[in-house]
């Protein structure tokens, strides 16, 4: 499940993002992109360049800024058999569209009885570390992962993130893919061919045996990194990314914890009410007797995101951020 | 009919033409529309009462006084048509031929209903017909409309999608960015506003300046076109030649029938409501477009009197009988509660 | 805190709104309520009867149906030194306006270094139990409290909606009122003068020795119900109102918790990302090593709110199934 | 000037009516709004070599070309009026005449700049100076402006708003929802829309289907006015007009001013971009409304080229002397990332 360290060929993540989305539309011809200029520009990300001169104006659409009706455009060419790829461009822009994607995208199955399929991708870019500041940079995750009827993935590296936007595209419900703009530049040896990544599988990125960190997307190369730092404090700590948030694969989580008997989840989104929340309560639901510690969690402060490098340093998480909280889990055991 | 206007000023009630163009429709399409209509009117009715009587659980938004609209849309379309409705819905999916019993036992919220009583009146739907779903959100059809009519383009079928939605709905963002998005593409679909002057309880000079949705349209680059909404030819005529425009690949049509419902915004209360005078509504009561439609027909030696009250008779019948169905039929069980929230992988592979 | 429970007058809790509502329109002229058929009609809920009549069309105002348009007047119309209370109707209904409460109404201030002064309420309607199906009946508080800048109240009777009605539009921030349909009709004793309930203060319902209870909102009754029944079991059940869930008084809570070694956290939100998350989270963080069982969670299935009300009855949360999770929960003690 | 037409078409350009008009003007007038374009240009330029040159974090949406449009407007308005601004608003603040050092200082993350450093050029803001705010979101501006509109008529003020906002933005359903809003209350608002022929890369043609957003107006019922947004004059003129008309009472106008921006969507290219070519962006810097009004205004005797050089050459001194104040001042500290979150309750009883 994690790509082949002997892969000869390494891509950037926006790379990544982009062979997918161009192997998935050879590949199925209902599959289109649409969004605010990723055609004749090939986005602002670039995940879209040269899909334009390949597909044609037809099946990559520059769309006015709308979001609203760029996202119903997705749920009403789904409904009707298309395979839509939506990208919106900046997580902070789905606040503009929210109807269209939780009253009526993720409930129209339910609502109808089952009779719907809905096979829309939503593509957006989230996080901070770019002084983009507060309305260009957010985590909303959280929000979404508590809709029923959506799945959320957040890849943590440009292997997962071709893998998990095919297994997206191909899921028959709408998906949301999180990439994160902290990921575009990293590079991964990624297979040629068109992998799928499953959807609610978590991916032991590190085993270890005495000390879990779930961590999610962004925040799995900090953890590999802390979990570096940690070992030599004598912890042999195991990173867990779960690639898709939604549905959350509770029992990889809480497998390792029983083996481990301590835990933090670790995400950029702001602490209060993220996923580490979800995470931390699942577990020591799951897990209670196993718990050598409480489930610690490692996220933003409680502000907007700050503009300021400065101050953003001290506000996205990082690997010592994590190695600061699990020193502190563990020191209050004493 | 009149030349549709390009960008905004809008054209006369498409009603002010006269009487003679009912010649152009044939006698078995003036049954049909008559039929569409009475159909919608006695399923509502009785839905009404059911209501009233606490029989049906939830809220029931009905469209009686509209008739005309939906009748006159939908006798273009094919199932392969889409439309997107409203919470004011049953009469959309009645008119694109929607089963009743399965209608009715959705209302009761009951296994058999077409949503498997998960969706209940606001979210009546039936994708085989192209009826993309009533919806609890005003807004919230339009930009799934275009998406449906951006699909049928792609996809490269002539059907077209037609849009539903209200005065009220029209002060909403999603309708602007869907009405733009289709002029834009010149996506095949119709935008149909149903402006019965009033959103909720606040009518419509208290909701926007101006009084013809129509004059919208220009706004994105779309003919507008107003249309008498009592009056079922004239609503035909004006829908037929906008959804041929459509199908012609010539782009999205606004088109504003001026309709009004008798009851309430919710229920079958109608009269001595804060929001409007009852002479108000007897006024309109008297363009009742079923009633005018009929002295029309009868006139025309189309349908007798004795004739229109025999279909009345039949389909009040088929409504009890569907009705009987719904309510005998069992609700459904505990267990399916947490079934059809996503759609499970094809199996193996993929 | 709590209502005298000597008070002459009982209220429904739809009048305590109403008055709550006219007592500070008399008392402050810069306070208005904007929104849907809330003038004229006295809105679909009954919360603005008879304002119109006493204050008139400028201070009560009906809008067009448009709510990203009317949370903007309110934005605007706080930030430049009025007092608005916007009324949103359906909470669902939150979706077609998150941008303008999300990424500027919550995060103005801060942006702008402090200089903003926003005090701005928004008045809405959750919750199920009226049939009213998928798109009528969210609960949607977690998706706030994840935000900075935004405060989040949800009164548990009319008593409560009261007072934090007035310290919601009392308050410089924006704050959500979020009532729930299932109390509109529920009548208790509320004082006729102008008091105020602080917020960020939760309210001990009940006093209890071995078990607490952290209930939000309607399920503040329903953890009551629930304690009568667990007390037959020799259960001493503490139930405790957060009243305020953002900012979330994490004290009360939590010294409860290491008075009674077992809680559990109930709401009418979907379980699954829900505040109860964030509360339980919170308990095993701060009372670990007091914990004698992990944190119960109460919270809807994950699915959309269904129609039919044998489904629906089946859904949304009760005091049964409070009674049956924490009975669970000791069980597993065994 | 001419009239403003209401409900739908559009005013032939302004700047058609000859330079006549600029006799209506005042000298000092003239020379204000000189002054406004060339503190917007000198700010730009400046800014965008710090950020080519890696000194100024995140993205700068740069409003070079386009400043006869803030400068016209904002030479009407005074500091209770509000205006709400978009992503590309440091020539919005300038021209409201906001502080250089705090907007330097903010671009450059600083303690000392207009949001401490929190907020930077998405946000710059200065309440104090009726400026509400730069906005990271397209179309987040509009209803804003509504509410502060809003609110000068619920104050019984005489002062009004000016909602600034791109061809872009027009396509955003809040645009729609705050201009309808606007027009049924007969706001003391203008919406000002800088028509600079893109949404980022896209052409206005691939984003809507009109040529003029200011047939939009007749939408929601209030007059609609296109100028040339490259002629500070016109603007001034137009602006006036509108603004007087909200003061008046008569409600909001939607004024369209076709501008260009001479930059690329961010940062300082232009030149040798895929969306435009290289000899369009030239047509349009011949008519720079800097250089252009600079020659009329030798002419006319007002100014003559050694002194608009001396001019140019104090307010470069000026933007130095920010920048240099800016760039040596220090970073917020640390400790400060949670403050300003919450206003805290102003104490005791209350
Ligand atoms: C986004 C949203 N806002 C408000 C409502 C509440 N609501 C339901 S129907 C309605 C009035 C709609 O008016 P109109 O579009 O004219 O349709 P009509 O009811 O007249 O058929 C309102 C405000 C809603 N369902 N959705
Ligand atoms: C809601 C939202 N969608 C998309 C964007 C990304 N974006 C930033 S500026 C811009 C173009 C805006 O075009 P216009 O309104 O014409 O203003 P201009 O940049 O031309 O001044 C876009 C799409 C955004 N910031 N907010
Ligand atoms: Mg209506
Ligand atoms: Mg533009």
């Amino acid at each position: 499940m994690t790509a082949p360290e002997s892969a000869a060929r390494r891509l950037p993540y926006v790379m990544a993002v982009n062979e997918a989305i161009t192997q998935l539309m050879r590949e199925d011809p209902a599959v289109f992109l649409a969004g605010e200029d990723v055609a004749l520009y090939g986005s602002v990300f670039g995940i879209s360049r040269n899909l334009l001169a390949e597909f044609g104006p037809e099946r990559v659409v520059d769309t006015p800024i709308a979001e609203a009706g760029i996202m119903g455009l997705g749920i009403g060419a789904a409904a009707t058999g298309l395979r839509p790829i939506i990208d919106i461009m900046f997580m902070d822009f789905m606040t503009v569209c929210m109807d269209q994607l939780v009253n009526q995208a993720a409930k129209m199955k339910y609502m109808f009885g089952g009779k719907a399929r809905l096979p829309l991708t939503i593509h957006t870019m989230a996080g901070g570390g770019r002084s983009m500041a507060a309305q260009h940079s957010q985590s909303l995750e959280a929000w979404f992962c508590h809709v029923p009827g959506l799945k959320v993935v957040m890849p943590s590296g440009a292997y997962e993130a071709k893998g998990l936007m095919v297994a997206a595209v191909r899921d028959d419900n709408p998906v949301i893919v999180v990439n994160q703009k902290a990921l575009l530049g990293a590079s991964a040896p990624v297979p040629e061919d068109l992998y799928e990544i499953p959807l609610g599988v978590a991916n032991i990125v590190r085993p270890g045996s005495n000390f879990t960190i779930v961590a999610l997307g962004a925040m799995v190369p900090e953890a590999l990194k802390a979990a570096e730092t940690l070992a030599e404090d004598g912890l042999d700590v195991e990173v867990i990314d779960p690639r898709t948030l939604q549905p959350f694969d509770t029992g990889t989580v809480v497998a390792s914890v029983r083996k481990t008997h301590r835990a933090l989840v670790a995400h950029e989104a702001v602490r209060f009410g993220g996923l580490g929340a979800e995470i931390a309560a699942q577990i020591q639901e799951e897990a209670f007797d196993h718990l050598d510690a409480p489930v610690g969690r490692v996220g933003a402060p409680f502000s907007p995101v700050p503009f300021s490098p400065v101050l953003e340093s001290h506000y996205v998480p990082t690997a010592e951020t994590i190695v600061t909280e699990v020193r502190r889990l563990l020191g209050r055991q004493a | 009919m009149g030349e549709p206007h390009a960008y905004g000023g809008a054209s006369a009630p498409a009603s002010d033409w006269g009487d003679d163009r009912m010649t152009e429709i044939t006698r078995e399409m003036l049954l049909d529309l008559h039929q569409r209509m009475v159909r919608i009117r006695i399923f509502e009715e009785e839905a009404g009462r059911l209501s009233e009587a606490g029989r049906i659980p939830g809220a029931l938004h009905l469209y009686v006084g509209e008739e005309a609209v939906a009748a006159g849309v939908m006798a273009h379309l094919e199932a392969a048509d889409q439309i997107t409705s409203t919470h004011r819905g049953h009469g959309h999916l009645v008119a694109k031929g929607g089963d009743l019993r399965q209608m009715y036992a959705e209302l009761f919220g009951r296994e058999a209903g077409y949503c498997k009583g998960k969706g209940g009146s606001m979210h009546i739907a039936d994708l085989d017909l192209g009826m993309l779903g009533a919806n609890g959100i005003v807004g919230g059809g339009p930009p799934i409309a275009v998406g449906a009519a951006f699909s049928n383009k792609y996809r490269k079928t002539q059907n077209v999608s037609c849009c539903f939605f209200g005065d009220g709905a029209s002060n909403e963002g999603t309708f602007h960015e869907a009405a733009n998005i289709a002029a834009l593409y010149r996506l095949p679909i119709v935008f149909v506003c149903e402006n019965n002057g009033f959103g909720e309880f606040t009518r419509q000079d208290r909701h926007q300046a101006i009084q013809d949705v129509a004059d919208r349209a220009g706004s994105y680059g779309m003919p507008g076109v107003i249309v008498d909404g009592m009056d079922v030819t004239a609503v035909y005529e004006a829908a037929g030649e906008a959804i041929a425009r459509a199908r012609r690949g010539e782009g999205p049509t606004l088109l504003e029938c001026k309709t009004y419902r008798f009851f309430d915004h919710v229920g079958v209360r109608g009269m001595g409501m804060v929001y409007r005078t009852d002479d108000e509504v007897l006024q309109w009561k008297r363009r009742d477009p079923i009633a005018t439609f009929e002295e029309r027909l009868q006139e025309m030696g189309i349908l007798a009197a004795d004739q229109a009250a025999a279909i009345h008779e039949r389909v009040l019948f088929e409504v009890r009988e569907a009705i009987a169905f719904a309510e005998n039929s069992p609700p459904p069980d505990p267990s399916v509660l947490l079934e059809d929230v996503y759609t499970l992988a094809a199996g193996g592979g993929r």
